[in-house]
Parts: C-alpha cells; structure tokens; sequence
C-alpha cells in the first residue's frame, strides 16, 4: 500500500427526486489497498458504487481517479480509464460463453472495430489473440478455465461469480470493485474468496470491497469505510472500526453477531 | 393551406380531434394493460377491436333487427328505445371483444408462457389440420372436415407437448401476436359476407347539433363517444383500484411471482387482462361505428398501430397515460391534417412521438401499472 | 402422433450424425463439399427440372427462378441485414422496410428519376445513403429501449414511405421507372425477361454479406453486440461504448436492407411507394424471427420459408395471407426461437488461433 | 471413411441441375400446325383476390364470356383461359409475368388491370412480344413507354379528367374542392381535373384512403364553402368521405372518377351516396344490348365495371387467333390493323396503343344503385 | 401432528435437475430450518411448496392431504403462505396495500382485517410509522418486515421465510430472528431457509442440511449447531 491516492469520493451527495441516497460523502482509496465499505442495507453503498462507475451523476461533488475527475465520464469511458466492477446480483452475458464473457471485458482495451474486423487486419487478429489468450489467463487465475467454453447461464453458482471477476479484471482495471463477492458463499467458499481477494491485490490491483459478511470484510480489508442513511460514519482499520460505537450501534448490534 | 384557416377551424378541428382521440384512448388501455401486467405488446389487440365493430354490426343488423330503408337509410331512433339500442349494442360489441381476447390470451399467448391448456390445444390443433388440408382442397367446407377429423389426434400431442412447460422468449410473443393479427383479420375478409369490402354499420342516432360554441357546431354523436370514453376509462380505474381484482392486476404487474406466492391465481389475473382490454376495445368499437359508421376486416391495423402510439405517448402501462396519449394524438392528427394535408397525418403523429420521447424517454407520465396508483 | 415425434427424433439424429461426419472429414474433402453447395445454389434456376426435387420446390403459376430472385434473394438479404439489429444486437426494429425503401429510391433517383448514372456505380452510393439514414435514425433513438425503440421505428418506416409516395421529387405515388440495371458482362446479360443473372448477382451479394457478417460475428465487434443484447448496462460497465456498437449495427443493418433494396430496384426496374408498405417490415422480421433469432443461418431459412412457401401454395392464393398468419403462432408455440435456434458456440472463438499464432510469430 | 452425405447430396443436386440446363429452354415454343388450337392460351393478368379483387373478378368475367362464346362458335379451335393473379401487387406482378411470357400458349394478355404492376411488368411483355390490352389501368402516362405490345380498350385519363371537368362546369359550380388519396391513380387524375378546372379548383391536398377520420377535410370543406367537391380515389374511401361530408354538413354536390364506378361505393356510403357523379370512360353495362343479354345469361347478374372492355379485348384476341395467328408477332399485327366495333366502342388503336376515340360517360347513384343514364359527357 | 410432509421430492429447471429426491417432515408448532450452500435447492424446494414450482416426482402433504399438484392460491388458502426470497414488495403500492395484498386469497374485510392489521403492526411498529409509503421506498430491513408482516396476514398455519436475514445488517439480523421465534410462539409453523446457518439452527427446533438437491443431515437444531461436519461445512468453524 502508497499513499498515493488512486480514487477520490469528493464530497459526493446524491439526490433521487426529493431522497437523499448519499450526503456529503468524502473517501480516499489509496492504490494498492483493499477498502471495505460496509453499512446498513440502503444505507448507499451501492449507490456510491453506481456513482463511481458512472451508473448516476451525483449531485454534486466529483469523483477524481487517478487524478483526473471522472465525475461526468459515460460508464464505459470510465472503465476504460480503469475502473472496473462486479455486480451483486449475478449479471453475466448468459447466452455466450465464459470466455466470451471474459473476452468481452479484454475488448474493452481495444480498438479494432468494423472495418478491422471486415478486414481481418493482421492488428485486429493480433488483439483477437491477445483478448483470447488474457481471457483463458484470467479463467485459469480464477480457477475456471476447464469450462471456458460452456454457456455462462449453464455454470454453477460458484463459477459464476468468479466468471464475473474475471470479467472485470479483462478490463484491465487499477481498481476493482467488487458488489457483495461472497453473497450466497459458504464459509469453506468464502475462504477460498478471501485468498483469491489477496491473490488479485498481490498481482497490483487495488479493491473496493462491498459485503455483508463481516469474517470476508474485517479478514481481507487494510481499511473500512461505513456508511449509515447515506453518510460516512466511520473509516478507519477493521479493528477500529469493529470497536467505534458509532458503527455498533447503527450496525453491528452486539459485537460477537459478526462470528 | 393558408396558416389563417387554422385558426377559424381551430375549435372544430378540436371537437372531432378529442372524439377520435377519445376511441384512440379506449384501444390504447387494452395495449396498456396488457403490456403493464406482461410486458407484451398485444399486436393482435387491432383485431379485437376490429372484431367489436363486426359484433356492433351484427349485434344491430342481426340481433336488433334495424332494417335498411328504401333510400339506403336507417330509421332514427329516440328517447328510450335509442338509449336501449345503443347500450345493447355497446354491450355485444364488448361482449365480444372480450370474449374475443380471451380466445386470444389462450390461444394465441398462454401456450407461450409454458402454460398451454386443452383450450388451447384444440384450437391450435384445428387451425394445424385446417392449414394441412388447405394443401391438398381449397374450399372452405371440404377443409373444415378434413380440419375436424385431424383435429384430435393433433391436439393430443399438443397437450402432451405443452406438458413440458416451455417458456418462450419475448419475440416469439411479438410474433405470434402479428400472426394471430393477420390470421383474425384475413378470416373476416375471406368468410365475411362482404369479404373484403367495406361495410356499412346501421345509423340508428341522428346525428344532430346538439350545441354550438366558440363558433363550432358541436354534434351529439361527437359528445357521446367523448363522454362515453372518460366513463369507461373511470370505471377501469376504479376497477383497477378499488376491487380485488383489480388489486391483483396492479400485483401481477409488479411482481407477478410474488402475487403468486401470496395467492394470487396469475393466470386468471391474466385472462382478466385480457378482457378488460377487450371490453375497452369493443367499447371503442361500438363507439367508433356509431360516428363512423363502417367497418372492414383490415380497420384494426392502422388503427391499432395508432393506439399503440397514444399508449407510448402516454407512457405505456400507466391508464391515464392511455387518455392523455389518446386526445394528445387525435387532436395532433387533426391539427397537423388541417395544417399540412391528410397525406402527412402519421407522419406527424409520428414525429410529436418521436419528439416527446426524446424529452421523456418513458412517455409523458412515464411507466406504471399499479405503480404511483394509477 | 407420437411417429410424428419420432420422426423428428429421428431427424435429429441424422443430422447430429451428419455432422459428426462433417467435422470427421479432411480438408479436401470439406472444401469440395462447400464448393459442391455452392455450385449446387447457383444452379437452383434448373432445381424444378430435377424429378423429385423439382416437386417439392418448384412454384406453380410463378417463374421459379424470378420467384428465387425477387422473393428468395430479397427476403435473405433483408433477414440477415435485420438479424443484425434484432438478433444480434437486440433491438427491436419494425420499420426496417425504411432501409429497403431507402436503398430502392437511391438506386432509382440516381438512375432514372434525376440522373443517369449506372447502376454499378449507384450501389455502394445506396449502400452508403442506407447507412446514413441508419444513423441518423439511431443516433437519437437509440437510448430508447425495447418496446419503444420498436414503435419509434415504426414510425419511421412510414414516415419514409409516406415521403415518398407524397414528395414530387421522389415520383410521388407514381413512383420511378426505367430504372438503371447491373451491367451486362459478356453472355450475363441483365435484361428484362431473365432472371437468372440477377439471381446469381443475388445470390453472390448473399455470399458477400454472409461473408462479412461471419467476421463481424466473431469479432470484437460480434461479442459487443451479444453483450448489448444480453444485457446493456453490465456491457456498458464493461466497457463496451453500447451507444456506438448499437449505432453501428443499426448501420450495418441498413446497409444490407439498402442493398436489397438497391439489388430490387435494380432487377425491376419500377418502384413505387406500394412495394414498401409497413406490412413488408413485419413479414421482414417475422422471418428472422421464425428462422431463428440471432442465428444468421436461421434468418437465412427463415427469409426462405417466407418468400418461398406462399408461392409454392399458389392454389390457395386467397387464403394464404390467412395460413402465413396461423403458421407463425404455431412456429412460435412449438418453436418459439425459431426453427434454427440460436446456438452458443462451444467451439472456441479462437480456433483459428493456430492463423493467429502465425502472426504473432 | 465413406464421403458425406452432404457431397453426395450436393453432387445428385448439381448432376441433376445440369440435366437440366442441358435439356433447358426445350419448353419455349410449341410451334407447329398453324391451323390447330392446341394449347392457344388467352391470359388474364391482376387480381382476383386480395382487397382489390372484386375489379379482376369482373374483368375475368368479361374474358370468360367472350371465350365460351368463342369456343361454342369454333368446336375445331378451343382458346384456353389462363389466370395470374397478381392481388394487384407489384411485388408478385414480375415473377407471374416471367410465367406468363414462359408459356409460349399465352398470346395475350387481358389486363393488367392496374396502373402499379404495369408499370411493373408491361417492359417484360414488351421485350416478349407479348400484347396485352388493359381494359382498366387508365393512368395517362402508361402509353409514353414506347411499349410496342401496349393497348388499352378505353381512354385514359388524361381525357378523363378533362371531360369531368367540362361536366363539373357544365354543371355551373364555381368553386370546386379538389382531393385525392394521395395514389398514383388519384392523384394523378384530380391533377388533370384540377388543371382543366383552373381557378375554379380549390386544393384540398390529399387524405389517407385507410384512415377511419376525415373531420379534419370536412371542417375545411365547409370552411371554405366550395360548391362542388371532386375526389380522386377509390369507392372504399370514396363513401367514407362522402358520408362524414354529408354529416358535417357539406352539401356540395360529389364529382368522382372510374374508381369510385363500385356498388362497393354505395355500400360504404349509403344514402350519402346519392346523387354522387361519377365519371368514367368506360361504357355503361346496358349500352349494348347482346352482350348484356348473353352476359345475364352466362353469370346470372349484370356486368359490372370494366366486364364489357374485358369482353371487348378478349374478343379482338380471339378474333387474331380466328383469322390464323398463333403466335404473338401475328397476334401483335393484327391487333395494330384492328378497326371494328366491339361492344363498347369502336376498337382501332394508334401507335402508342390509346384506343382512337374519347368517350367520357357519366354516372349517378340514383336511389341506390348506379345509373348511367346521364350518358357521355359533351 | 404432522404438518407437512414431503417425500421424495423431484424437482427440474430445464433440464438440470434442481431437487433430486428430498424428504423432510414439519410438526405442528415447529421451526423448522433447510440450511445447505447456495445452490442446495433451498430456495426451490420453498417454492415447491408454494406451487410455484411444478414438482416432477414425489408428493407434498398438508396436514394429511395431497397437495402435489394444487394451484398456489388454492394452498395459501388452506393456510401456506411464504415471505419470498428478496422480500418480493409491490414498489407501486403502499405499505398499506402490500399488506392489504397478504389478505388476498382470505377476502376478509372490516374488524377481522382491521385487528390484524394491528397484530402486525404491534409485532413490526416501524410499519405503523410508514404506513402511507411506497413500498419500494422502504429500507431492506423494513421491507423485510413487510414481507413477513404480509405473509401473516394470510393468517397461515405455516408461514415459509426464505433468506430472512439475507442482505440486512447484522444488528437487524438479531432482531428478525427474535420476532421469528415471537410468531411461533403465535401458534404458527415456520420452515425457515437460511443462509445464515447458525442464526438459523439456534432459532429452530430442527433443521435438515441439503447438499445439492439432497438431504444429508438432520437433527435438532443444537445437535446440527455443535456437529463438526456442519460446523466446518456451513458454519465457518
């Protein structure tokens, strides 16, 4: 971990018609951590996840990554500047195959288009390869390349929601943000998640984490941010923040629940 | 045409743009409903109107027995036996329509929702046989045999292959919708007894002004289908709102698995749907005949295709988006016919459409059945 | 009944097997097979001579091999120009015959109407114009989604079919005649009677677009697309500039209909505001959808079966609007993705990365 | 391994294909004894269903009779009928023509019936050889095509549209509003009356023969208090438009073209129908008295519009088969030297296939049915 | 008493076989809980028995009689009702009329209606306070509260919670299971179907472990809590 900052939430307040989802809400992630951002169920997590990777135009505020503001980029100029994510529901491109979908993600560093690819030009086979042989990388990191070529929809559960962070490391992002990785995980699975949460930092890339399970967040995160009714009620290291009242009482209840 | 005329005609221009808006309005709550509860654009839902001004028709000529005068007139009537005759015929023409889309839901959609029952089966089955036999004799009695006696064999294996259950995408809904459109509408122009002609629907209401205002005579017909319309658009919401059934539409329309878990019968709420689109339409239908008085087997498309245009305007599965999308078109064809000439009148319809989505890419009040209370 | 599903069982089979044998086979022996195909195709003006074959397929009371090129050709091109945007790429298009109708009046305003320039030359210019009014229609409309997209692009369908039959400069509801025809080469002479050389224009433009359109399929381009379809937002958070990868199908889309539609206009000679009512749009996208969505082979049989069938069942001319009509809910209920579905391609997209290695090294 | 099916399938198809080719084009040309009959073939082209089939259903008729006729006069020379029916769509025109021109029996065409596939396809029989004559596409501009085969057995519009007018002035309106449907054949004929009429016309643009709602017209019918209204178009719109005049409160008398001669016009309009004048450069059914009788005979009901220049067209076919023509060169030629009467009017044609003479008759609707007692218009 | 019995369950999505031969019973009074990983068939059997699901093989009994194959609304009314996997709240309706919408198939109307509404709002007083909102305005914990308030209002012999505790804080966790064991205490018979599984196991009488479409293990809930297979499997021991 630097201290460089890689993502800056700049004051960001979100409004839907008269509901505030996010007031005022400041958070650094520095490049190479792995960040934890808890909270209450609607207390914005999500919401701040949507707002960084472009899904809504805050209110007000910026969002700055890697010192440039991506506050009014599209979606997908913002992944391509280095911000990729997962989704909490399992949102897979069904009907292609895992390496498809991962392949989908790599395109998004490419530049062959129509023309190119009428043509075949020796560029666009070269980053058909380079696509192809980064996808099969990815499978193979996540554990999943011995179905590379099944029908996403025809995979079980677990590899799915691996398929999905190989997708988004395609991209070739410098963070990743991950929506609830361990939901519907059991703890044996949820260890392995652990591991290849560090595997993917150890490779460079730096991890916003959302989850609910408190042995996946308070184990893997260097820092947690905590939201409640849409602001930041504490940041800090999991054990500060596992002991901040603040988050006990908005949150955590009685302390030996997380176990 | 000069830009003054306009202006002169404004007010009569507006009176018969609302009544046709108003028939416009009655159609689009059948596109509405459905799409709300299903997310299916009926395409066949022009037929069911199409259907309510043959069963206005025949409701008339046949049932009320209104006998053609010498002079290729009908006799008027008044009073209470006017009031009889109107109400009857709207009743057969909605009688029908809904009957007509129900016919349609178990035909035309359930099987596709994997959910296909022995109605369905044989019908199906006797359109496969009458289809298989039109190969080898085309007249129409010989093949309605030949129909009948495959029509058993085939609709066994049908109900066994519905069995299975199998749930189809959403462009096969589209599909079978446009089919059934076109198989609804050439059966009324090939059996029909003007076969593709058009047909002239009795006239039992004089069409007199009933008053006159700004300068425009405002006739009681025009009058009738307006008030007429916002009565039936009332009485669907307050169906739609008030009732348990009505509840378990707006349910279904959210969250249909979850109205299943907590009891409700989804298929039946669909076949609710489906009628009371139908009796809207025949409601529009009946309407329609009594200002329009005509009627042919292809009347339904552009129309339909119209309506659905008002539902969109609207905002698609929202009731009172049906309305405002309704008169907003009418009125629009009518001023922009007047302005420009009636060879550019969907062509402009189009182009408001087109204009209002690109500011609300939802329509004016935007989606919901159910939602935000209708 | 239940021989019926044997039957088909049985048919499954025998095509499984087929294939099997296909992917057994040598190079050579493949490629003399492909060639056969093809040679087999363009020699479909004589199939109704063949004794058995010619039963089944030939057209009683049309000419076979005019009904090959002015309903089969048209209607495969047209299927798989609009396989593109609606199986493809997801959106739903209704006014596609806009496109076609678009291609046609290039072709015969520069041919006839207001200059006289040949057709060979008109065509890529048709193609092009098609492209633009693609774009000019997506580029406003293609944040709408689904449903509304589809009556959106009704509407402009009409709106170029009501110019058309409205505007002087188009011909109005006259229409145009003497249109410009491909250039005769050598014993090919594209006259007015013979159609066979338009068919095997056709016919070679089918090759091409299908040519194209696999390489498009199996590109960067191609997984964009199944993305957008499958689901827009994760595509888009994906990367995928969906705006841009949505106008280009709906560009290319429209160039294959202008193709069609120039390729028509060519082999006829005439056209008018009639040839592209809104029904031609719906028939355009029922094919797709009845051969199979998102499959260009199945958009291929489906624009077959559509052009084809109604004049091979000339003998009920009356009531075959009404059986086209009964056809497609039956199709759609026991085939309801269509008779060659959408297949995921297990194969790697990269079997041909041993050409690729090649490069690379 | 065994090759696969695929190649032995293909092969069979391509062996079999080039049988084919080889033995190809034997069909063309039957040619032979010059006196039989064997196989002589009249054809009628447009539609005989679809929505505009009630016209080709009576132009069939017309055909019909004049063969029976023809055939129960000449036992030793039977004239078969062949029928392509087009439902008057120019899309399916070409590949019935392709047909039509492939039957070296078919020596002439009845027909087509409309302007739209005539345009289509009338440069296919004109690069055949094979003649046609139309009994009812009156387009004025059919016969600018340098079509050698091209004859039609009554006027265009282009002497349509003038001899309306002079009725309409005849009739001492002043200011006549002028509408169409926007169709090449509407449009085209409401421009001739409107032209012939001069500043008498008021434009009234067009409206949507399909649509339900013609208010917006009526409105600024009335609005503009026009004495006298021509449409251009067809009888379905026809009765629609003049109803919801006759409701609005328009009462200008009603002047229309030959599309609107249906009792099809009648029914859609009903009583606002009445006193409606139509004109028509096709003859009334009882101007000729043998064939109405013969035509009672044959189909039990009277001869609707264009069933006697059907009648007539036929007949100058079969009379070229008569005098020994077999094949479409002679028919051709004799049909250019034709002079005679035929029911309707004397049939001689000039070059560009216009039959020689102008009649314009005038119809009314008179207490429901259609009366042609006004007779020729000047 | 035997209040439901299911034997041999046999259930299919498509062709994968979701369900492969489950059997478990649930007695009067019970809490009884289905843990397993994602995937199990926990949710599928739920919705088996809700009838929104047909079964291929086996048979489903209440209180003594075949179910198999009756229609959901026909089984609500004998008395099953299921507060759905992601709560499944109208977002267009009123937290009023959601609950309205649990007295669906009951029909009832005026004091009877009026007093449940009070016992749910006595059990939930956070939903008293949102009484005139949307439904999908609510915060997840309160429309969890809506869901299982919705549920009781079918008055249900047995209500089915699927993943109560999914996506909630872990303070409101607590709390969820606390008003679980409050309705059982009612009278009323839960089947519980949990993620959370020792949350789960503490609040049940019995519980059934499912391990892709089987049932591999069960017990009372404090044998399964301190059984090592479990613990290490499901329990993160």
């Amino acid at each position: 971990m630097t201290n460089e900052v890689l993502l800056d939430f700049n004051n960001v307040t979100m409004q839907f018609g008269g509901v505030t989802a996010l007031s005022d809400v400041s958070v650094k992630i520095f490049r190479g951590e792995i960040l934890g951002l808890i909270g209450p169920n609607g207390a914005g997590k999500t919401t701040c996840f949507n707002v960084m990777t472009g899904v809504y135009q805050p209110t007000q505020g910026s969002v700055v990554f890697n010192g440039s503001d991506i506050t009014n980029l599209k979606r997908f100029q913002i992944t391509q500047s280095g911000i990729a994510r997962t989704f909490q529901n399992i949102r897979l491109f069904s009907e292609m195959t895992a390496v498809e979908n991962v392949m989908v993600g790599a395109d998004a560093r490419k530049t062959s288009s129509i023309p190119a690819a009428l043509l075949r030009t020796k560029h666009q086979r070269a980053e058909e390869k380079e696509s192809y042989d980064r996808s099969m990388e990815l499978l193979a990191l996540m554990g999943i390349a011995d179905r590379a070529s099944d029908a996403a929809r025809n995979l079980p559960y677990g590899y799915q929601r691996r398929l999905e962070i190989a997708r988004a490391l395609a991209t070739e992002p410098e963070l990743l943000c991950l929506d609830e990785p361990a939901a519907g995980f059991n703890p044996a699975e949820k260890q392995q998640l652990n591991e290849l949460i560090f595997a993917i930092r150890d490779r460079g890339y730096t991890i916003l984490l959302i989850e609910h399970d408190m042995s996946v967040v308070m184990n893997v995160s260097d820092r947690v941010a905590v939201l409640d009714f849409g602001k930041k009620i504490a940041e800090g290291l999991p054990s500060e923040v596992r002991s901040n009242p603040d988050v006990i009482a908005a949150y955590l209840g009685v302390p030996d629940d997380a176990a | 045409m000069p830009d003054w005329l306009i202006i002169r005609i404004f007010w009569d221009l507006t009176v018969t743009g609302l009544a046709l808006g108003s028939i416009y309005a009655l159609v689009a709550l059948g596109y509405t409903l459905v799409y709300g509860v299903l997310r299916l654009i009926n395409f066949a839902h022009s037929e069911i109107f199409m259907v309510g001004t043959f069963s206005a028709l025949i409701a008339s000529t046949q049932l009320l027995n209104i006998p053609m005068l010498e002079d290729g007139n009908y006799p008027y009537r008044t009073g209470a036996a006017l009031v009889f005759f109107l109400v009857f015929i709207l009743l057969a023409a909605m009688f029908i329509s809904g009957v007509g889309a129900i016919a349609l839901e178990r035909i035309a959609y359930r099987p596709l929702r994997g959910n296909g029952d022995a109605f369905g089966a044989i019908a199906l089955a006797f359109l496969t046989s009458f289809v298989i036999g039109l190969i080898f004799v085309n007249e129409t009695k010989a093949n309605l045999i030949i129909a009948c006696v495959g029509t058993a064999p085939i609709s066994y294996s049908y109900l066994r292959f519905f069995k299975k259950g199998k749930k189809a995408p959403r462009l096969a809904f589209l599909i079978s919708a446009i089919g059934a459109s076109t198989a609804i509408a050439e059966a009324v122009g090939i059996w029909g007894p003007n076969r593709r002609e058009q047909y002239q629907t009795p006239r039992i209401l004089e069409k007199k002004v009933l008053f006159s205002a700004l300068g425009t005579d405002v006739r009681i017909d025009y009058v009738i289908v307006i008030v007429g319309a916002l009565l039936m658009m009332t009485a669907l919401t307050l169906f739609v709102n008030k009732t348990k059934l009505g509840r378990g539409v707006r349910a279904v329309a959210q969250d249909a698995e979850t109205a299943r878990i907590l009891g409700v019968n989804v298929d039946l709420i669909i076949v609710v749907t489906f009628a009371l689109g139908g009796v809207m339409a025949g409601g529009a239908a009946m309407l329609f005949t009594m200002v329009y008085d005509q009627s042919r087997f292809n009347i339904g498309f552009i129309l339909g295709v119209k309506s659905f245009t008002a539902a969109v305007l609207g905002g698609i599965g929202n009731l009172k988006g049906a309305l405002l999308g309704g008169f907003m078109l009418g009125l629009v064809e009518n001023y922009g016919s007047a302005l420009f000439g009636g060879q550019w009148k969907d062509v402009i319809a189009f182009v408001v459409l087109l204009v209002v989505l690109m500011v609300r890419p939802t329509g004016i009040l935007g989606e919901s059945l159910g939602r935000a209370r209708v | 009944m239940s021989q019926l599903s044997d039957l088909w069982k049985r048919l499954q089979s025998l095509s499984a097997d087929v294939q099997v044998r296909w992917k057994s086979m040598s190079h050579v022996q493949r490629l003399s097979g492909y060639v056969l195909a093809v040679l087999a195709l363009y020699l479909a003006p004589w199939w109704p001579k063949i004794p058995a074959v010619g039963w089944l397929v030939n057209t009683p009371g049309t000419q076979f091999s005019t009904v090959l090129n002015d309903q089969v050709i048209i209607f495969v091109l047209v299927a798989l120009g609009l396989n593109v945007v609606v199986g493809l790429a997801g959106l739903l298009d209704l006014g596609y015959v806009g496109f076609y109708a678009v291609g046609a009046y290039v072709v015969g305003v520069l041919t006839s109407q207001h200059a006289s320039l040949p057709w060979l030359v008109v065509l890529p210019i048709a193609v092009v114009v098609s492209m633009l009014f693609g774009v000019i229609l997506g580029t406003p409309t293609l944040r709408l989604r689904g449903d509304y997209l589809a009556i959106v692009t009704l509407g402009f369908g009409e709106i170029i079919r009501i110019s058309a039959k409205n505007l002087d400069w188009l011909g109005a509801s006259r229409g145009i005649s003497d249109i410009g025809r491909p250039p005769s080469i050598g014993p090919l002479k594209f006259g007015v009677i013979d159609p066979k050389p338009y068919y095997w224009l056709g016919l070679t433009l089918v090759f091409l677009v299908v040519f194209c359109l696999h390489r498009l399929e199996e590109s960067r381009v191609g997984r964009a697309w199944t993305a957008i379809r499958e689901d827009e937002d994760a595509a888009e958070l994906m990367g995928v500039n969906t705006f841009k990868f949505k106008l280009w199908a709906f560009a290319i889309g429209a160039a294959v209909g202008g193709l069609a539609g120039a390729h028509y206009a060519g082999k006829v000679g005439f056209i008018s505001p009639d040839n592209f009512p809104l029904q031609l749009s719906i028939l355009f996208l029922a094919a797709v959808v009845l051969g199979g969505s998102g499959n260009m082979y199945g958009a291929i049989l489906g624009g077959i079966m559509v052009a084809w069938l109604p004049e091979r069942f000339r003998n009920f001319t009356d009531k075959r609007v009404l059986v086209f009509g009964i056809a497609l809910v039956l199709v759609m209920v026991f085939r309801p993705e269509g008779l060659l579905p959408r297949r995921v391609r297990t194969k790697s997209p990269m079997k041909s990365a041993s050409g690729g290695q090649e490069v690379a090294q | 391994m065994k090759k696969s099916r695929i190649v032995r399938a293909s092969a069979l198809i391509i062996g079999l294909s080039l049988v084919g080719v080889a033995c190809g084009n034997d069909d063309s040309t039957s040619d032979g004894a010059a006196a039989s009959c064997e196989g002589v073939k009249i054809a009628f082209f447009g539609a005989l269903t679809g929505d505009a089939g009630n016209l080709g259903v009576n132009i069939k008729k017309g055909l019909d009779l004049a063969v029976a006729e023809f055939n129960e006069a000449n036992a030793d020379c039977q004239v078969g009928i062949e029928a392509y029916d087009s439902q008057g769509d120019p899309d399916q025109a070409p590949a019935l023509a392709d047909k039509a021109i492939a039957d070296a029996g078919v020596l002439g065409i009845v027909g087509p019936a409309f302007s739209g596939e005539s345009k289509a396809v009338n440069g296919k029989f004109d690069e055949a050889g094979l003649p046609i004559i139309t009994p009812s596409a009156t387009n004025a501009l059919l016969s600018q095509n340098g079509w050698k085969i091209f004859h039609r057995a009554l006027a265009g519009d282009d002497k349509q549209g003038p001899g309306l007018a002079s009725k309409i002035t005849a009739d001492g309106k002043m200011k006549v509003g002028v509408l169409d449907d926007a169709s090449e054949y509407g449009k085209g004929l409401a421009d001739i009356v409107q032209t012939s009429l001069g500043d008498k016309a008021v434009e009234m643009n067009s409206i949507d023969p399909e649509g339900a709602d013609y208010s917006a017209v009526v409105t600024a019918a009335k609005d503009a208090g026009i004495d006298a209204l021509f449409f251009g178009g067809y009888y379905a719109a026809a009765g629609k438009l003049a109803k919801q005049l006759r409701d609005g409160g328009v009462e200008a008398q009603l002047y229309f073209g030959d599309g609107v001669l249906d009792k099809g016009f009648i029914e859609a309009g009903g009583p606002a129908a009445e006193g409606s004048i139509i004109g028509c450069t096709c003859a009334p059914f009882d101007s000729n008295a043998t064939f109405l009788a013969s035509f009672r005979a044959k189909f039990n009901e009277d001869p609707a519009t264009y069933g006697a220049e059907a009648y007539d067209a036929a007949t100058v076919f079969l009379g070229a088969i008569k005098s020994g023509a077999r094949d479409r060169a002679a028919v051709l030629a004799f049909i250019k030297a034709y002079d005679a009467p035929g029911v309707t009017k004397q049939l001689k044609w000039d070059e560009t296939g216009e039959v020689v003479g102008t009649a314009v008759y005038a119809y009314t609707i008179k207490d429901g049915k259609i009366d042609g007692s006004l007779g020729l218009i000047k | 008493m035997t209040l439901l019995e299911v034997t041999d369950l046999h259930v299919f999505y498509g062709r994968i076989e979701a369900i492969k031969g489950v059997s478990f019973t649930l007695n009067e009074g019970e809490i009884v809980t289905l843990i397993g990983a994602n995937g199990a068939g926990k949710t599928t059997t739920l919705r088996t028995i809700s009838g929104v699901r047909p079964v291929a093989q086996g048979s489903i009994f209440f209180e003594g009689e075949d179910i198999t194959k009756m229609a959901p609304h026909d089984r609500v009314k004998r008395g099953i009702c299921q507060a759905p996997e992601g709560r499944g709240i109208f977002p267009g309706m009123t937290v009023r009329e959601n609950l309205d919408m649990g007295t669906y198939v009951r029909g009832d109307k005026g004091p009877q209606k009026a007093k449940d509404l009070e016992h749910v709002m006595h059990l939930f007083p956070r939903l008293r306070e949102r009484i005139g909102q949307m439904g999908g305005t609510l915060s997840g914990g309160e429309q969890q509260m809506l869901a299982i308030g919705r549920a009781l209002m079918s008055k249900p012999r047995l209500l089915l919670l699927d993943e109560p505790s999914m996506g909630l804080a872990p303070m409101l966790i607590a709390q969820i299971f606390t008003i679980i064991k409050e309705i059982n205490a009612d009278g009323i018979s839960v089947l519980l179907v949990e993620q959370n599984a020792t949350q789960a196991l503490k609040t049940a009488h019995r519980g059934y472990v499912l391990e892709t479409g089987y049932v591999v293990k069960t017990g009372t809930g404090s044998d399964l809590l301190v059984d090592p297979a479990v613990r290490a499997a499901y329990l993160g021991g």
